[in-house]
C-alpha cells in the first residue's frame, strides 16, 4: 500500500503485539503511528480486544505486552501470573493514559445539566425515570426541564469503562448505587450499546449514558458534584483527581498502580476518570527488548503522551508519575 | 490395432477408475466429515464452559440459564422475520409467476436475487443507518397508543434498534430464498390445473388458491422452514442492529431488547476469554444444533416431493 | 340417466355481462388513494413512510370497495389479491432500492485512489484507504475457493458417477442440503475451536477464514456442479465408453468440459455468496490495520470485517470513519455484482459451442 | 337452452403470430361438431377462443366476432369468467385437480361461486354429474379417494362430471380421448353421445374415424404452409366430408394422403 | 481382420427384469447384420451386450456367452474397455462432443485413450476416418469448427468417423438414420455399404426398407406380451426373410400386420 514502504528512521526492525483496552485504542493508533514513523522498520500490532482479554493473552505469552484499564488484581492471581509469564521476575506495570468519562445526555432545549453521584446512579438504576424528577430539578435550578422518559445507555460489553463508571457510583453515590464495581454491567434495563461509539451512537434526544470524553464529539456532557461545585469533564480535571490519588503501596517495584480516589472533594478535580495500565515484562529476547522498551519509552515520554492528548484527547501523565514510569519502563533490558 | 487381451491378468477395474471413484468418494466423505468435525470440535472446545461460573456468563450461575435468554431471542427474532417475510414472498413469488408479465417478472426476480446477494454487514449498516431512525416514530405512536399489547408495551426506544428492527431486517435476509423456492414451486404447477380451473370459470386467485397453492403447499411450508434456518443463524444484520441487552421479554419496541445466539456470539467473542470463550462456543453449538434441526426437517419435506424418490 | 342430467331451464338464467369496472380501475384508485393519503398527511404532518402506508391500505379499501359495488364478491375478492400481490412486491423492492441508493450516496464521497491503494497503518484523523482489506478478503476468498472447488466438484462427481443411488450418495446428498443452512456464525466457531486445538487456543490468522467460508462455500459448489453434471447427457457418456475410454477419463476428459460453463458459474455465485461474510472472519481473521499477505501467519483484515469495526466503532474521527466504512461497502457491493455478472459471462464464454 | 355458436372474420394471434385467420362459421345448437386438421393448423387454438381460454396466455389476442345465441363473447362489457361458466372445456389430458377428492373435484367449480352449498345439494349435484359422465357406478364407493387414483379413462370422465357439474351451455373437448385406450374411448365416446341431446359441443380429434363416429359437422383445418396462419378449409355435414368434400385438400386429408 | 461373434444362451437382465432370454446366433464377419422387432423387444439391449455397453447401466448384468472369433467378451480377465475399443458403436442420435471440434472429435477415442500421436499421423488418421465416413470434403474446410454446428446426418458421419478412427473390427449401430431426414439416410446407407468391406457390423433398425437395403442377414426379435422377455425369432438371410420366412410371427411383422 502506498503508505506502507518508506524506509526512513532507525535500524530497528521486527514486531511486537499487544492487545487490551480498547478504550486505549486511539491513544494506541497515535503511539504505534508515531513510533512506526520514526522506525519504519518495526511494526507494533495492537487488537483492542478490552482489557481482560489483553491481560489473559499476555499472562499465556501470546502477545508481548498488554494494555488494561483495571491493575492487575492480586486476588484473582494475575499478579502471579504475570510474574511466571516474566520468568519469574515481577512484570512492570505504569499507568499510560488517564482519561475523564462523560456522562452524555441529549436533551432537546437543554445544554447545561448538573448531576450529583447519587442522581446518576438512580437514573441509571432506573430509580430515577422522567427529566423533570425532583432530585434532577433540585441539582439544576431554572432549568426547564420536561417531561419525557429517560433512557440510560449503558455497555453491552465488558468495558474498563463501566468499571470505573460503577466504581465511581459505588463509592460516590452515598449507598444509592448497591452493586460492585464490574466491568458487566449489572442491570437489565437500559439500552445496551457496544463499544464506546456504540454509546456515542445511542445518545438520542432523552437518552443519558457514560463514555470516554475522547469520543464525546458534538454531544453535551453533565457536570457532576464533586463537594459543593458542579464539574465538567476535563483532561485537566482528571489529571486533577490523578494527583490527588496515591500509588499502591503494597506492589512490588516496577508496579505503579494507583489507589482512584473517587470521593475527593478538591477544587477542579474531576474524579469519574479511567487510568489504564500498559504491562510489560523486565526482560525479553535480544530481538524484542528494544523495540518494546522503545515503544513503551515513547508511549509514556512527553512526546507520547501529547500525541495521545491530541488524538485521543486524554490527560497527560502528571510529570512526577511520567518520571516515575519512564524509569520504570527504562529498565526493560535483554535477556 | 488392438485385440481383447483374454487370461493375460488385465485388471477387471482399471488403475485410474479405482483410483478416480475412490478420490471421489473421499471427497463427499469429507463433507459428511466436515460437517460431523462442526459438531465435534464445538462439543470439545464447549464442555468446558459447563464448568463456567458467573464471571464467565456474564453473571448467569450456569450454562443454561446463559443460553436460555439468548435461545429465547433467537427464536423471538426469527419468528418475527418469518410472519412479515413469508406473506411478502408468497406475494413476490406470485407475483413473479402469475401476475406480472414475462418481461417484468424477469426482471423482478432479478431484483429479488440482488436482495440475495447484498452482504449482511451492508443490511446492518442500512438498519442502523436508515430503518432504525425511521422507525422511531412508529414505535412512539406504538407505545402511545397501543401500549396495552404486551409486544407494543413501550417505553420506545429512541434508536429504533429494537429487536423488531432487527426482525425486518431478518425478514428481508431471508425473503430471497423463501421467494426463490415458492417461486420456483409455484412455476410448476400444472399448466393443465391451471387452465382446468379457469376453463371452470375462476378467477386468477380462485385458480391459484384451487390449482397453485395446494399444489405448493408443502413447498411452502419447507420454503418457510429454510427461511427459519437462516433467520436463526443470521449474525451481522442482528449484531450490528440490535441493542442487546439479553433479557427475556415480549416487549418488541423498547431500549431493552433480547439478544441472538448468534449477535452475542459476534458481539462478546473478541472481548472474552478463556471459559467464556468456551461459553460462546457452547451457546454456538446449541446454534447449530437448532438450525441442523430445522434445516433436516425442511430438507427431509422438500426431498420427499423431489422427483425419483419415493 | 338423461332424467338426472342437468334441467335445461336451471341453465337458462346467466348472463356473461356482467358490470365491470373500467380497465384503469386500478390507477385510479392508485391515484386517488395516495392523493387522499398525501392530502390527510400534509395536515397532519406525517412523513413519507405513513403516507404511503395510509395510500396503500386506502388503495387496498377503495378498489376492493368499488369492485364489491360496481362488480361482485368474487371479483372483488380477486382485485384485493391482485392488489396485495402489487402492494407486497412495491414493499419488498423499497428497502432494496433504499440501501441502493443509500450506499452509494454515502459511498461515493469515500472512493479516490488513495481509497483504494492506501491500508490504514499510521493513519490516525484522517481517510486512509482499505488496500489490506481488499487483499485479506481476496486472499481469504481464493483460500476458501481453493479449497472448496475440488471438494465440492469431486463429491458433485461422486454424486452424479459413482454414488448415483447408494445409501451413501443420498445422504451426502440430504447432508449437503442441510449444511447450505448452517449458520456463518457457526462456521466461524469451528474453525476457531479447530485451530485453537491444532495451532493452539486463540490462533487467528486468514486460512482459518478460508476454511470456515468453505464450510459455507462446499455445499453451494457441490449443489450446483451437480445439477450441471447432471444436465450432460447421458448419450456422450455412452459415446466415449463406446470409443473404449475408461470411466474417470470419460468424467475428466467429456463430462466436465461439457458442463464447465455451468461449474465455473456456480462456484463464481458461491464466491459471491461468501465474499461479503462478516462473522466468521470476525471470529477466525480478526482485524488489522496493516497489509497482511500471509495467509498463514497473523491477524487479515477483510472489507467485511473493516466495514463492521470501522461503522460500529470508529473511535474518536466517527465521522471519516464511517464513511469509510460506506465507502466499503460501496466496494463490497460492487465486487458481489461484478461477480454475479462475471459468473453470466462466464457461462456464456465456456457454454460449449453449438454452432447455431 | 344449449346455444348455437356464430364465429365471424376471426383472426387468433399469440403476440405477433396470426396462427389462425379469418374464420367463418355457425356452429349449430344440441350437436357435435367435430374439427379436423393436420397437427398446429389451429385446431386448439380456435376452440379455445371459443371460451376466451385463449387469452389466458401473455400476449395472446383475437380480432373478430364469436356470438353465442347473439351475445359477443369479446364485447368489453364480457366477463371472461362468466363465459367459461357457460361453455365448459374438457382437455386432451385428464386433469383432476391432485389434491381434492373425486368428491371435491367434481364441486369444485360450484363451489366458486356458491359457497354454501348444502351437503345433500352437493351430493345431488356430484350424483347427477358422475351419472352424467357415465362414472357414478364405477367410483360411488369411494368418492372421498383422490381424483388422481383412476385409471386414464375414468380421469377423463371425471373431468367431464367436473365440466357439467356447473351446468355449461356448451361443451369443448380438445382430443379428449387422444391419451384413453380403445375401451375407455369408446366409454367417452358414448357419453358424447347422450351429452349432446343437451349441450352444443365441439371437439377437436386427430382420429377420422372418431369424428365420423360422433359428430354432425365436421370443420377441416388447414395450414398452408410452415409459419403461415391456419384457417378453415370446409365445414359441412359430417356424412358429406366424409364422403363427397367440396375441396380437395379435404379429400387429401381425408383419405391419408398427407398430413 | 473383421471378427465374427457367435452369441450363445444369452439372458439380458435390468436388476431383477429379464430383458431378453435364450439368444444364440451367429453373425458373419465382413457382412451387415440387421436386428428388426417391434418396440422394447430388446434389440438395443442386445446390441448393447455386444460390447459391454450394457453394463454401463446400474444393476444390467447378462448370463451366457458371446465369443469373438472364438474369444469369450464377458470372461472375467477381460477388460470391458479394451472390448469397446474392438467394437465399435453408433447411437441414435447423433452425439459428437459438445465442447470439441470437428477435427478432435474423430480423435478422441485415440487422444483420450493415451496415444501420443504426431502432428502429422495425426492429421492422417482424422482425413482417413473422415474419408471413410464420407465426410471430408464437407469438412475439410472447417475441421476446428466445433462438432455441434454440422448437420444431423454429417453429425451422424462424424460420430461414424470417430468410432472408426479407433480401428475397432466390429460396428454396432442402434437406428444409425431414425433421427435424419431421407437424403442423410442414404448419404448412411451407403457408408455401411463401403464399410462392410472391412468391418463387421450390426445394425439396428425399425425401417423395414432399409435392413432389406442394406443387410446381409436379419435378426428378427420379439415380445411374446408386456413384460415378457425378448426373444430371437429367427435368423436368417435377409433375402429369405423377406420373401419366405421360417416363422408365422415374422411374416406377419414384416407385411405391417403389427408392430
Ligand atoms: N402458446 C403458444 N404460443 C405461441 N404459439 C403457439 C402457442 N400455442 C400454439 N401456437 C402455435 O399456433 C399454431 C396452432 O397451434 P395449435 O396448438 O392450435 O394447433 P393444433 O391444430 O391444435 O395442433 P395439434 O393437432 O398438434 O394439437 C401453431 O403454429 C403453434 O405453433
Ligand atoms: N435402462 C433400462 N432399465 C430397465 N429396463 C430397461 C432399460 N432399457 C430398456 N429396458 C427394458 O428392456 C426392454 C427392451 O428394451 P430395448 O430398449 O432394448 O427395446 P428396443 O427393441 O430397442 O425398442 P425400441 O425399438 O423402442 O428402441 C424393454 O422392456 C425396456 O422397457
Ligand atoms: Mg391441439
Ligand atoms: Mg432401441
Ligand atoms: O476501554 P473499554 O473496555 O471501556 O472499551
Amino acid at each position: 500500500a502506498g503508505n506502507e514502504s518508506d524506509g526512513s528512521g532507525s535500524s530497528l526492525k521486527g514486531t511486537i503485539a499487544g492487545a487490551g483496552s480498547s478504550a486505549q485504542d486511539s491513544a494506541m493508533k497515535a503511539w504505534r503511528a508515531g513510533y512506526q514513523t520514526d522506525n519504519s522498520g518495526v511494526t507494533v500490532n495492537y487488537n483492542p480486544s478490552g482489557s481482560g482479554a489483553g491481560v489473559e493473552q499476555f499472562v499465556d505469552g501470546a502477545i508481548d505486552f498488554a494494555a488494561s484499564d483495571s491493575a492487575l488484581d492480586a486476588e484473582k492471581g494475575e499478579i502471579d501470573a504475570a510474574k511466571s509469564r516474566c520468568g519469574g521476575e515481577n512484570a512492570l506495570e505504569v499507568p499510560s493514559y488517564v482519561s475523564p468519562i462523560a456522562v452524555v445526555y441529549s436533551l432537546d432545549g437543554v445544554d447545561k445539566l448538573n448531576l450529583s453521584a447519587s442522581t446518576i446512579a438512580k437514573i441509571f438504576d432506573g430509580k430515577i425515570t422522567k427529566w423533570n424528577d425532583a432530585a434532577i430539578a433540585i441539582d439544576n435550578p431554572g432549568v426547564d426541564l420536561p417531561g419525557s422518559t429517560i433512557t440510560p445507555v449503558h455497555r453491552s460489553d465488558e468495558s474498563g469503562t463501566t468499571k470505573n463508571f460503577t466504581d465511581y457510583l459505588s463509592k460516590a453515590a452515598d449507598g444509592a448505587w448497591k452493586y460492585p464495581s464490574d466491568k458487566v454491567w449489572p442491570l437489565k434495563s437500559g439500552e445496551a450499546a457496544n463499544g464506546t461509539s456504540g454509546v456515542i451512537a445511542a445518545i438520542k434526544s432523552g437518552s443519558i449514558g457514560y463514555a470516554d470524553e475522547s469520543q464525546v464529539g458534538d454531544l453535551t456532557v453533565a457536570s457532576i458534584k464533586v463537594g459543593d461545585a458542579y464539574v465538567a469533564p476535563s483532561a485537566e480535571g482528571a489529571a486533577k483527581a490523578l494527583e490527588v490519588s496515591p500509588t499502591d503501596d503494597t506492589r512490588a517495584e516496577g508496579d505503579l498502580a494507583i489507589k482512584v480516589d473517587r470521593t475527593t472533594t478538591e477544587a477542579g478535580a474531576y474524579p469519574l476518570f479511567l487510568a489504564s495500565y500498559v504491562i510489560a515484562c523486565p526482560t525479553y529476547d535480544k530481538a524484542k527488548a528494544d523495540i518494546v522498551k522503545g515503544f513503551l519509552s515513547y508511549v509514556v515520554s512527553t512526546d507520547g503522551q501529547a500525541a495521545a492528548a491530541s488524538n485521543a484527547g486524554s490527560a497527560p501523565l502528571p510529570a512526577a508519575l511520567q518520571t516515575k514510569a519512564a524509569s520504570i519502563i527504562n529498565t526493560i533490558a535483554a535477556k | 490395432m488392438s485385440t481383447v487381451t483374454t487370461g493375460t491378468g488385465s485388471p477387471k477395474r482399471r488403475l485410474g477408475d479405482l483410483v478416480f471413484a475412490n478420490l471421489t468418494r473421499a471427497a463427499g466423505l469429507t463433507i459428511l466429515i466436515a460437517l460431523a468435525g462442526v459438531g465435534i470440535f464445538l462439543t470439545v472446545e464447549g464442555i468446558p464452559a459447563f464448568g463456567a461460573g458467573p464471571d464467565d456468563l456474564k453473571g448467569h450461575s450456569n450454562l443454561l440459564t446463559y443460553v436460555a435468554p439468548l435461545v429465547f431471542g433467537t427464536l423471538l427474532a426469527a419468528v418475527i422475520a418469518l410472519l412479515i417475510a413469508v406473506p411478502l414472498a408468497l406475494g413476490v413469488a406470485l407475483s413473479i409467476s402469475h401476475y406480472a408479465p414475462r418481461r417484468i417478472a424477469a426482471g423482478v426476480g432479478y431484483l429479488v436475487d440482488l436482495l440475495a446477494a447484498v452482504p449482511s454487514v451492508v443490511y446492518g449498516l442500512w438498519g442502523i443507518a436508515v430503518l432504525g431512525p425511521k422507525l422511531v416514530p412508529v414505535y412512539k405512536w406504538l407505545a402511545s397508543h397501543f401500549d396495552w399489547i404486551p409486544f407494543f408495551a413501550g417505553p420506545a426506544s429512541n434508536t429504533g434498534r429494537t429487536i423488531f428492527t432487527a426482525s425486518i431486517v431478518l425478514a428481508l435476509m431471508v425473503l430471497p430464498i423463501v421467494t426463490a423456492i415458492t417461486r420456483e414451486i409455484f412455476a410448476q404447477t400444472p399448466r393443465l390445473n391451471e387452465e382446468a380451473a379457469l376453463a371452470l370459470g375462476a378467477t386468477r386467485w380462485e385458480m391459484i388458491r384451487l390449482a397453485v397453492l395446494p399444489y405448493g403447499r408443502s413447498g411452502i411450508v419447507s420454503a418457510a422452514m429454510l427461511g427459519l434456518g437462516r433467520a436463526l443463524g443470521e449474525t451481522m444484520a442482528v449484531a450490528m442492529v440490535l441493542s442487546a441487552s439479553g433479557v427475556v421479554t415480549w416487549n418488541l419496541i423498547s431500549a431493552t431488547n433480547p439478544s441472538t445466539i448468534a449477535a452475542n456470539i459476534a458481539l462478546t467473542f473478541a472481548d472474552a476469554t478463556g471459559t467464556a470463550r468456551n461459553a460462546l462456543i457452547a451457546s454456538g453449538l446449541v446454534l447449530f444444533l437448532i438450525t441442523f434441526v430445522v434445516n433436516f426437517s425442511a430438507r427431509a419435506i422438500v426431498s420427499r416431493y423431489e422427483p425419483g424418490s419415493k | 340417466m338423461t332424467d338426472l342430467a342437468p334441467a335445461p331451464t336451471e341453465r337458462a338464467a346467466r348472463s356473461i355481462k356482467n358490470p365491470r369496472l373500467p380497465q384503469y380501475a386500478p390507477l385510479i384508485a392508485l391515484v386517488v388513494a395516495v392523493a387522499a393519503s398525501a392530502l390527510l398527511g400534509l395536515t397532519l404532518g406525517w412523513g413519507v413512510i405513513p403516507i404511503g402506508i395510509v395510500a396503500a391500505i386506502f388503495y387496498l379499501i377503495g378498489l376492493t370497495t368499488w369492485s364489491r359495488i360496481i362488480e361482485n364478491a368474487r371479483a372483488a375478492t380477486d382485485r384485493l389479491v391482485t392488489s396485495l400481490v402489487w402492494v407486497s412486491l412495491t414493499i419488498a423492492l423499497i428497502p432494496l432500492v433504499s440501501l441502493l441508493w443509500k450506499v452509494i450516496d454515502e459511498g461515493k464521497g469515500a472512493l479516490n485512489g488513495k481509497f483504494l491503494t492506501y491500508s490504514m497503518r499510521n493513519v490516525i484523523g484522517e481517510p486512509g484507504g482499505i488496500y489490506h482489506a481488499i487483499m485479506g478478503t481476496l486472499l481469504i476468498t481464493l483460500a476458501a475457493a481453493v479449497i472448496s472447488v475440488p471438494i465440492g466438484l469431486l463429491a458433485a462427481v461422486y454424486l452424479v458417477e459413482y454414488g448415483a443411488h447408494s445409501q451413501l450418495a443420498r445422504w451426502i446428498r440430504f447432508l449437503v442440503d442441510v449444511m447450505t443452512g448452517i449458520p456463518s456464525i457457526v462456521a466461524g466457531l469451528f474453525a476457531y475451536a479447530l485451530f485453537s486445538l491444532i495451532v493452539g487456543p486463540g490462533t487467528q490468522f486468514g486460512i482459518g477464514g478460508g476454511v470456515a467460508l468453505s464450510i459455507l462455500m462446499i455445499p453451494i459448489v457441490v449443489r450446483s456442479s451437480e445439477e450441471m453434471l447432471k444436465l450432460v447427457p447421458a448419450d456422450l457418456r455412452e459415446a466415449s465408453y463406446a470409443l473404449g475410454v475408461p470411466k474417470w477419463k470419460t468424467i475428466l476428459k467429456v463430462v466436465i468440459p461439457t458442463a464447465m460453463a455451468g461449474i465455473i458459474t456456480g462456484v463464481t455465485l458461491a464466491i459471491a455468496r461468501v465474499i461479503g461474510e462478516t462473522a466468521p472472519l470476525l471470529i477466525i481473521c480478526g482485524a488489522t490495520d496493516s497489509v497482511n499477505l500471509n495467509l498463514f501467519h497473523g491477524q487479515m483484515a477483510s472489507l467485511p470485517v473493516f466495514i463492521y469495526g470501522s461503522y460500529t466503532q470508529p473511535g474518536s474521527n466517527p465521522e471519516i470513519l464511517k464513511q469509510m466504512a460506506w465507502g466499503a461497502a460501496l466496494i463490497l457491493i460492487l465486487i458481489v455484482m461484478a461477480l454475479n455478472i462475471l459468473a453470466r459471462v462466464l457461462g456464456k464464454l465456456f457454454s460449449p459451442k453449438t454452432g447455431h | 337452452m344449449a346455444k348455437s355458436i356464430d364465429v365471424s372474420d376471426l383472426n387468433i394471434y399469440y403476440g405477433d403470430f396470426l396462427a389462425v385467420e379469418g374464420v367463418n362459421m355457425t356452429i349449430t345448437a344440441r350437436s357435435v361438431t367435430a374439427l379436423i386438421g393436420p397437427s398446429g393448423c389451429g385446431k386448439s387454438t380456435f376452440l379455445r377462443t371459443l371460451n376466451r381460454m385463449h387469452e389466458v396466455i401473455p400476449g395472446a389476442r383475437v380480432e373478430g366476432k364469436v356470438l353465442v345465441d347473439g351475445q359477443s363473447l369479446y364485447d368489453s362489457a364480457v366477463d371472461p369468467v362468466e363465459v367459461r361458466r357457460m361453455v365448459g372445456m374438457v382437455f386432451q389430458r385428464p386433469n383432476p385437480f391432485p389434491t381434492m377428492s373425486i368428491y371435491e373435484n367434481v364441486l369444485a367449480g360450484l363451489r366458486l361461486n356458491n359457497k354454501k352449498l348444502s351437503k345433500s345439494d352437493a351430493d345431488a349435484v356430484v350424483e347427477k354429474a358422475l351419472r352424467g359422465a357415465n362414472l357414478w357406478n364405477e367410483v360411488k364407493d369411494r368418492l372421498t379417494k383422490p381424483g388422481m387414483g383412476l385409471s386414464g379413462g375414468q380421469q377423463q370422465r371425471l373431468c367431464i362430471a367436473r365440466a357439467i357439474a356447473v351446468e355449461p351451455q356448451i361443451l369443448l373437448m380438445d382430443e379428449p380421448c387422444s391419451a384413453l385406450d380403445p375401451i375407455s374411448t369408446s366409454a367417452i365416446e358414448d357419453l358424447i353421445h347422450e351429452l349432446k341431446e343437451q349441450y352444443t359441443i365441439v371437439i377437436v380429434t386427430h382420429n377420422m374415424q372418431q369424428a365420423a363416429r360422433v359428430s354432425e359437422d365436421t370443420a377441416f383445418f388447414n395450414l398452408a404452409g410452415a409459419g403461415k396462419p391456419g384457417r378453415l378449409v370446409e365445414m359441412n355435414p359430417t356424412k358429406k366430408i366424409f364422403s363427397v368434400p367440396d375441396e380437395e385438400a379435404t379429400e387429401a386429408y381425408i383419405s391419408g394422403r398427407f398430413g
